[in-house]
């Protein structure tokens, strides 16, 4: 069994719980060994790096890479934007001397930066097995449509993040398909979701998700899959809200990539977080899913 | 100023390299001043005797430049060129010369800006030898 | 009105301070405006992208430091992403913003900065984001409970809002890390 | 007696390098009788000056330093003819393209310059007269490539009672221009214009025409290429078969329709479009059933005429020729892989203009009635979309297309003729509309047609209940433009035509980063390749217009004449030569030799020895640096003359 760091962030121990729990699922059903980082720190996400000059985007992701450096070979961040972090503050601790010195200041003493961080999509394709998964999963999610939906921050920028194509990334694909699923054409895959603007700025984050839901829709999409807790927090959380400002009626179950996964390998949606979900308390999908749940 | 007192002997393919140095200038690419330029109808006409023969001389770096394979205004004249070239590179340093001051490169003649490179780093490698040594 | 040559000269040094940080030539841009297509946010910029670039071409520097829109791009480097010159113009945008902070430039979107600045004191505090804990000092501070109060029953029924703050051990370590700051806090 | 020359081309090289100082230095020079320096020495009072020094002086060797000797060798070489002497006691110094624009300190250029100069003067103290031969030329010219430019050329060749062998690569003449409806800025039919030549072209008696055909083999120079010429098996008799197209209405199986850039199927035999020239079928095996595993034999059955031969084999034939245009036309960008934003060619009413030119066809798939592909229904709302794949280093191309500011001007105009109640909308970034009588072409797409100009790029496109949204921005009004479109049209930008680089080097010419055929010099040789009696006709040296093309293919037609007008053709004197008295008869020059211009000499006294063949000889000198004992040396560049410079550049 392969075992790995694991830096859960902020949101996976607080509003995306349910990630964190569908993601231990997964992981426990393939023997993924996962070791939480000790006394870990926020890393900042979007705020840090707007705001003060934004050193503090580099400098809190630091000290978990550094206890990162303390354990495992690797880390993993399910948390597309905390991965973001994590990589350019390693990128900017190899090439920025004087910000290094700065850091290990704090930190009172050299700083371990070097650990590979890897993203969810990056760590399930390398310990899953497609051919294995499809075993387990028999086709649960056959006949169900699932737009993957990458956000901004996984693939970008592509020559830090070093991962997939930025405007056209397809790495979740295989798994998905492993598990049944159809993954229609969905060109909004990469478009920004509106990010950190809900509490101060809604209406950015209504209209730049209403377009991805609007367009998924229009695609054929059953249902959107994401691996950022924000984007889920815009895409589900403020569906409502979505609605709410512009007479739509849309209702878009979106799934973290773990709970599809967990689904097909035949968790209930319970055991994965999904009955709390908004969008899909009142989908007319959900049917869909409970037959997977039974078959 | 760069390239001051370095100076190099550039033997340039008429038809491609020679053409490429005119692009560059063509297009006003500053370059380092040392280097002398020596026109020969194909890369296949630089005898290693010549280049052995500018390094006696005092040249400080020699620098060989044709078209690129497949481009040979002559079909393969490029290609001995790099067979005999690349063996007396490998003899360089028998005879006291850092293999750093000799190169042969490819130029096609609408790469002004890869001729321009080119001068430029050939020079900073040689003034790295010159330092070093 | 523009005049040449007294905008470039006012210009020239904080421009330049840009493209250096920012490692892109701004003269590259020829104005086709495909940054801006594809902005999900410009809609709510006094500039869209493709002007603070031409705004710095011409020396206007100021006005971008003070501009609504280096505070409010996403930094989602969609426009970067799409531009024919290869420019990173997020990047651009977002060094804009960091020469503005440094020099402590006051700009319009006070709620913004109100939200960032809360949540990295709140980090400061804890270590961790306690995130009820800022959606109640936000909407506080902003004068408006309600502010997305509609989000709270899904939420509590979730069980993903915790009242009591997350904390770390070594909080003494993550507020020395606030110390190495560089920009000025306010 | 040696003179010398130092050019100050205007300021281009005496703002950086200091002429007077050059020149003075020159004068203190071993054996140098004179020197001066002139404001333009390729001037006539500039030629006159090297005249009157060479009489008053007695020179017999000059020495030039100005520009690249790629520029102006031959203008003096010529001069220095009028004046008396032997036109190669002349060498060139390149004081400008490799010293004074690429230098900004006067004392460094001009002491680089002085350093030169030295060694030009002491290479020219072993110069010895050269005198060249001549040889036949054979009257005869091949043109490759059947658009409107190699049709014009071949036209203009043979009017001057030159016989023509014209080579296409597909089955009919006529290229990109009987794929076009109406052309700018006259709109004028196309068909019209190009057909009755198509025509002329098959019955003129001094043209050869080879469909289906390519250049195989290239061997000889100018005056006497000997060219193999491959054409490929259609596997119908092209002398038997009328035109009658009964097979292709019962032929089985389906095949892309390359006339109808993909918007309609075609069948595996088939005539490529109805006025084809030659109109005749040809088979594509890759699609037959036949030839495929299957029994089908129907098109040799049903063939009236009896012209069907599933045996028919490839045919090589070999030429002469005196000379070859190359036009080969272009080639379009497939934009599908670097715009993954535009939908990479999923969504079937967002087609190129290419596609849209066969939509807007009376002879098109839809009978030039504008039907989009997905629902066959009529667009209302069509926006344009310039610049896909070209003004993007992003995409990896820099370049202009040149001409789809003005096609997507004229398209708009037709949409708008074709529906009246239709609006069309532009998205440029500027209008390039340079020729005569384009600007006011452009206004009246604005004004007359109310075609909408929208100045920025487009983002992105994605479909929605039906309908295209194509995310823009109107950089003008400073705002973000979404528009909903029924049909959205591409102009993508325009490539060298596939295989141009491989036939490119069979011919011995360059391409440039943009893969087009490189002209010599764009204002000095602009239809000149790189080798010697090769011209270059349209689109295949750059994108260009048809008025454009049509220009350059007279030219190209101009240029073979004079060659071939003459009989005779004067050979370089820059070959090898042996020295007998050196030579150890080891042949490793004939080994090296890619001419096979060396061959055994038995002296008198019974040794062997090489010799040069001149005839053949190119000039490379490769066998000089082969040649273990310096025997054999290349006129213009022996071993002593490259020495001279050597050593004089490193004093
Ligand atoms: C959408 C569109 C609309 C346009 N509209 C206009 C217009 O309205 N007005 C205007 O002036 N111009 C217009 N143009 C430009 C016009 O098409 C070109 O100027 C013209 O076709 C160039 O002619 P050509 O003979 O050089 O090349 P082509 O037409 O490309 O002909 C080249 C020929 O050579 C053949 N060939 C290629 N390689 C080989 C080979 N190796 N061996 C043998 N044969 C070979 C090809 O099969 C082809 O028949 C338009 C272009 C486009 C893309
Ligand atoms: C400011 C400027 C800058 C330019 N820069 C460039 C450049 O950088 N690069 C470039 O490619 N092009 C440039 N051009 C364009 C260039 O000048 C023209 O393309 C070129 O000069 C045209 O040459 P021509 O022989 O057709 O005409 P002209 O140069 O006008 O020559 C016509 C000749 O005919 C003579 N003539 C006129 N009428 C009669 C008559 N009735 N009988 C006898 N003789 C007559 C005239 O006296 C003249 O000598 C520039 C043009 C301008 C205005
Ligand atoms: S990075 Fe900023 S300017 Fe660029 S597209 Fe995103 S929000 Fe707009
Ligand atoms: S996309 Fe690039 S070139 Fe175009 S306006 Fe924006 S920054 Fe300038
Ligand atoms: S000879 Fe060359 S350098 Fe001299 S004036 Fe003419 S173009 Fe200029
Ligand atoms: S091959 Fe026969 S059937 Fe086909 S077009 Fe020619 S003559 Fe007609
Ligand atoms: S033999 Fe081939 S080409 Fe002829 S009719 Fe049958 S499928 Fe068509
Ligand atoms: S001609 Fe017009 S459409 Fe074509 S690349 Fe140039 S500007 Fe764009
Ligand atoms: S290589 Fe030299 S010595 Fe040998 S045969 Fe040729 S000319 Fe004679
Ligand atoms: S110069 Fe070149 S072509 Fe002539 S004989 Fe020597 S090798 Fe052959």
């Amino acid at each position: 069994m392969s075992v790995y760091s694991y830096f859960p962030g902020c949101s996976l121990s607080s509003s995306a719980t349910e990630y964190d729990k569908s993601f231990r699922l997964v992981a426990g059903a393939f023997d993924i060994g996962l070791d939480e980082l000790e006394d870990w720190n926020c890393c900042g996400a979007s705020p840090a790096p707007h705001h003060w000059g934004g050193d503090l985007g580099i400098l809190l992701p630091a000290r978990n890479l550094h206890i990162a450096g303390a354990g495992h070979d690797s880390m993993v961040a399910p948390c597309a934007g905390c991965f973001n972090r994590l990589k350019y503050a390693q990128h900017e601790l190899s090439h920025n001397d004087e910000l290094r010195r700065r850091t290990e200041r704090a930190l009172r003493e050299p700083v371990r930066y070097q650990t590979e961080v890897l993203n969810l999509v990056q760590l399930l394709n390398r310990e899953i097995d497609p051919g294995d998964l499809a075993g387990r999963t028999r086709g649960r999610l056959s006949g169900i449509a699932l737009g993957t939906y990458y956000g901004c921050v996984l693939v970008r920028p592509p020559e830090i993040v070093l991962y997939d194509d930025p405007n056209d990334p397809v790495k979740m694909e295989p798994l998905l398909k492993a598990a049944g699923a159809t993954i229609p054409h969905f060109p909004f895959k990469t478009e920004c979701c509106g990010s950190y603007m809900g509490l101060a700025r809604k209406e950015i984050v209504l209209k730049a998700s209403r377009r991805i839901i609007e367009v998924a829709l229009e695609c054929g999409v059953d249902a959107l899959v994401t691996v950022c807790p924000l984007c889920h927090q815009n895409l589900d959380l403020r569906q409502q809200q979505i609605n709410d400002a512009f007479g739509t009626d849309y209702h878009l179950p979106v799934l973290y990539l773990t709970q599809a996964l967990g689904l097909a390998l035949g968790f209930s949606p319970e055991e994965l977080g999904i009955d709390a979900h908004l969008s899909l308390g009142i989908s007319h999908r959900t049917s869909s899913f409970d037959n997977t749940k039974k078959a | 100023m760069p390239g001051k007192d370095v100076k190099i002997v550039g033997f340039l393919c008429n038809w491609c390299a020679y053409a490429g140095a005119d692009m560059a200038g063509m297009a006003r690419m500053e370059q380092p001043a040392g280097m002398r330029i020596i026109r020969v109808p194909c890369s296949g006409r630089v005898d290693p005797l010549l280049v052995l023969k500018a390094f006696q001389e005092g040249a400080d770096g020699v620098l060989v430049s044709g078209c690129h394979p497949g481009d040979c205004h002559y079909g393969s004249g490029n290609y001995l060129a790099r067979r005999r070239l690349e063996l007396l590179g490998r003899m360089l340093p028998a005879l006291g010369i850092e293999p750093e001051r000799f190169h042969y490169t490819w130029v096609s003649a609408s790469e002004g800006a890869r001729w321009a490179e080119i001068v430029n780093t050939f020079t900073e490698a040689i003034k790295d030898v010159d330092e070093g040594s | 009105m523009i005049r040449f040559p007294e905008s470039i000269n006012a210009g020239a040094a904080l421009l330049a301070e840009i493209e250096k940080r920012s490692g892109q030539r701004l003269s590259a841009c020829y104005q086709c405006g495909r940054c801006t297509s594809t902005c999900v946010a410009a809609f709510a910029f006094d500039y869209p992208p493709h002007r603070l670039m031409r705004l710095l071409q011409v020396g206007m520097v100021r006005e971008v430091l003070a501009s609504r829109a280096a505070q409010l791009c996403l930094d989602c480097m969609t426009c970067s992403m799409r531009c024919p010159m290869k420019l990173d113009v997020a990047g651009v945008i977002e060094t804009a913003k960091a020469v503005a902070d440094e020099a402590g430039l006051k700009d319009s979107e006070r709620d913004l900065r109100l939200f960032r600045r809360g949540f990295l004191n709140n980090v400061r505090r804890h270590g961790r984001l306690h995130e009820a804990g800022l959606f109640f000092w936000f909407n506080l501070r902003t004068n408006n409970l309600f502010n997305d109060a509609g989000l709270l029953p899904p939420m509590l029924r979730k069980k993903n809002f915790h009242f009591v703050p997350p904390r770390i051990r070594h909080r003494r370590q993550v507020r020395r890390l606030f110390q190495q700051i560089n920009g000025r806090q306010g | 007696m040696l003179g010398v020359f130092i050019c100050q081309c205007g300021t281009n090289i005496s703002a950086t390098v200091d002429t007077g100082a050059v020149a003075a230095a020159a004068a203190g020079m071993r054996g140098v009788a004179h020197a001066e320096s002139i404001q333009y020495t390729c001037s006539d009072p500039g030629q006159a000056a090297i005249g009157a020094a060479v009489r008053e002086k007695r020179l017999d060797r000059i020495v030039i330093a100005a520009c690249s000797p790629r520029m102006h060798e031959a203008t003096f070489r010529r001069a220095l003819e009028r004046a008396g002497l032997n036109p190669y006691m002349m060498e060139m110094v390149n004081i400008r393209e490799q010293c004074s624009w690429i230098h900004a300190d006067t004392g460094e250029a001009t002491m680089k310059a002085v350093d030169l100069v030295r060694k030009a003067v002491a290479r020219i103290r072993a110069h010895v007269p050269l005198q060249g031969g001549k040889t036949a030329a054979v009257r005869r010219a091949l043109v490759i490539g059947g658009g409107i430019a190699g049709i014009r050329a071949a036209l203009d060749i043979s009017a001057a009672g030159i016989p023509v062998t014209l080579v296409e690569k597909s089955p009919s003449i006529g290229g990109n221009m009987a794929r076009l409806d109406k052309t700018f800025p006259t709109l004028d039919c196309s068909s019209c214009i190009l057909t009755p030549l198509m025509v002329e072209i098959k019955q003129h008696d001094h043209i050869e025409l080879m469909t289906n055909a390519e250049v195989d083999d290239v061997r000889g120079l100018v005056g006497d290429f000997q060219i193999d010429i491959r054409r490929r098996s259609t596997c119908v008799d092209e002398e038997k078969c009328t035109g009658c197209m009964i097979c292709q209405e019962k032929c089985p199986a389906p095949a892309p329709d390359d006339f109808n850039a993909g918007l309609c199927q075609s069948k595996a035999i088939s005539v490529a479009f109805p006025q084809a020239v030659p109109l005749v079928a040809s088979l594509r095996k890759q699609y037959c059933r036949r030839f495929n595993g299957g029994k089908c034999r129907l098109c040799q059955k049903l063939c009236p005429a009896g012209a069907v031969d599933y045996g028919q084999e490839d045919e090589v034939v070999s030429r002469s020729f005196g000379a070859v245009v190359a036009a080969t036309g272009y080639g379009h960008y497939d934009w599908t892989g670097s715009y993954p934003t535009f939908g990479k060619g999923l969504y079937p009413d967002v087609i190129t203009s290419a596609q849209y030119e066969r939509l807007l066809s009376a002879s098109g798939p839809t009978g030039g009635l504008i039907r989009r592909p997905s629902d066959g229904a009529e667009p209302r709302q069509v926006a344009f979309v310039s610049c896909v794949g070209s003004r993007d280093e992003s995409a990896g191309r820099p370049q202009c297309c040149s001409v789809g500011c003005m096609y997507t001007a004229k398209q708009a105009i037709l949409t708008k003729e074709h529906i009246p109640d239709s609006q069309s909308y532009i998205f440029y970034i500027d209008m390039r509309a340079g020729g005569k009588n384009y600007e006011e072409f452009v206004r009246r797409a604005q004004t007359r047609y109310g075609a909408i100009f929208i100045r920025g790029r487009v983002g992105r496109i994605f479909p929605r209940r039906g309908k295209l949204v194509v995310m823009g921005t109107d950089t003008l009004a400073g705002d973000q433009v979404e528009i909903e479109a029924d049909l959205v049209v591409l102009a993508a930008g325009l490539t060298a035509a596939p295989g141009a680089g491989e036939l490119a080097r069979k011919l011995n010419i360059a391409c440039d980063e943009t893969g087009f055929m490189a002209e010599e010099h764009p204002k000095l040789r602009p239809v000149e390749a790189a080798a010697a009696g090769v011209f270059l006709a349209g689109a295949c040296q750059g994108p260009k217009d048809i008025p454009a093309t049509v220009a350059q293919a007279g030219a190209a037609a101009a240029k073979v004449i004079g060659l071939l007008s003459r009989g005779e053709l004067e050979t370089s004197p820059m070959v090898s030569a042996v020295n007998p008295s050196r030579c150890a008869g080891c042949f490793k020059c004939r080994d090296v030799c890619p001419f096979g211009a060396i061959d055994k000499d038995r002296l008198a006294d019974g040794l062997v020895t090489a010799r040069v063949i001149e005839s053949l000889c190119r000039g490379c000198g490769i066998c000089n640096a082969a040649c273990p004992p310096g025997a054999i040396s290349l006129n213009g560049y022996t071993d002593k003359q490259l020495l001279a410079e050597l050593v004089e550049v490193l004093r």
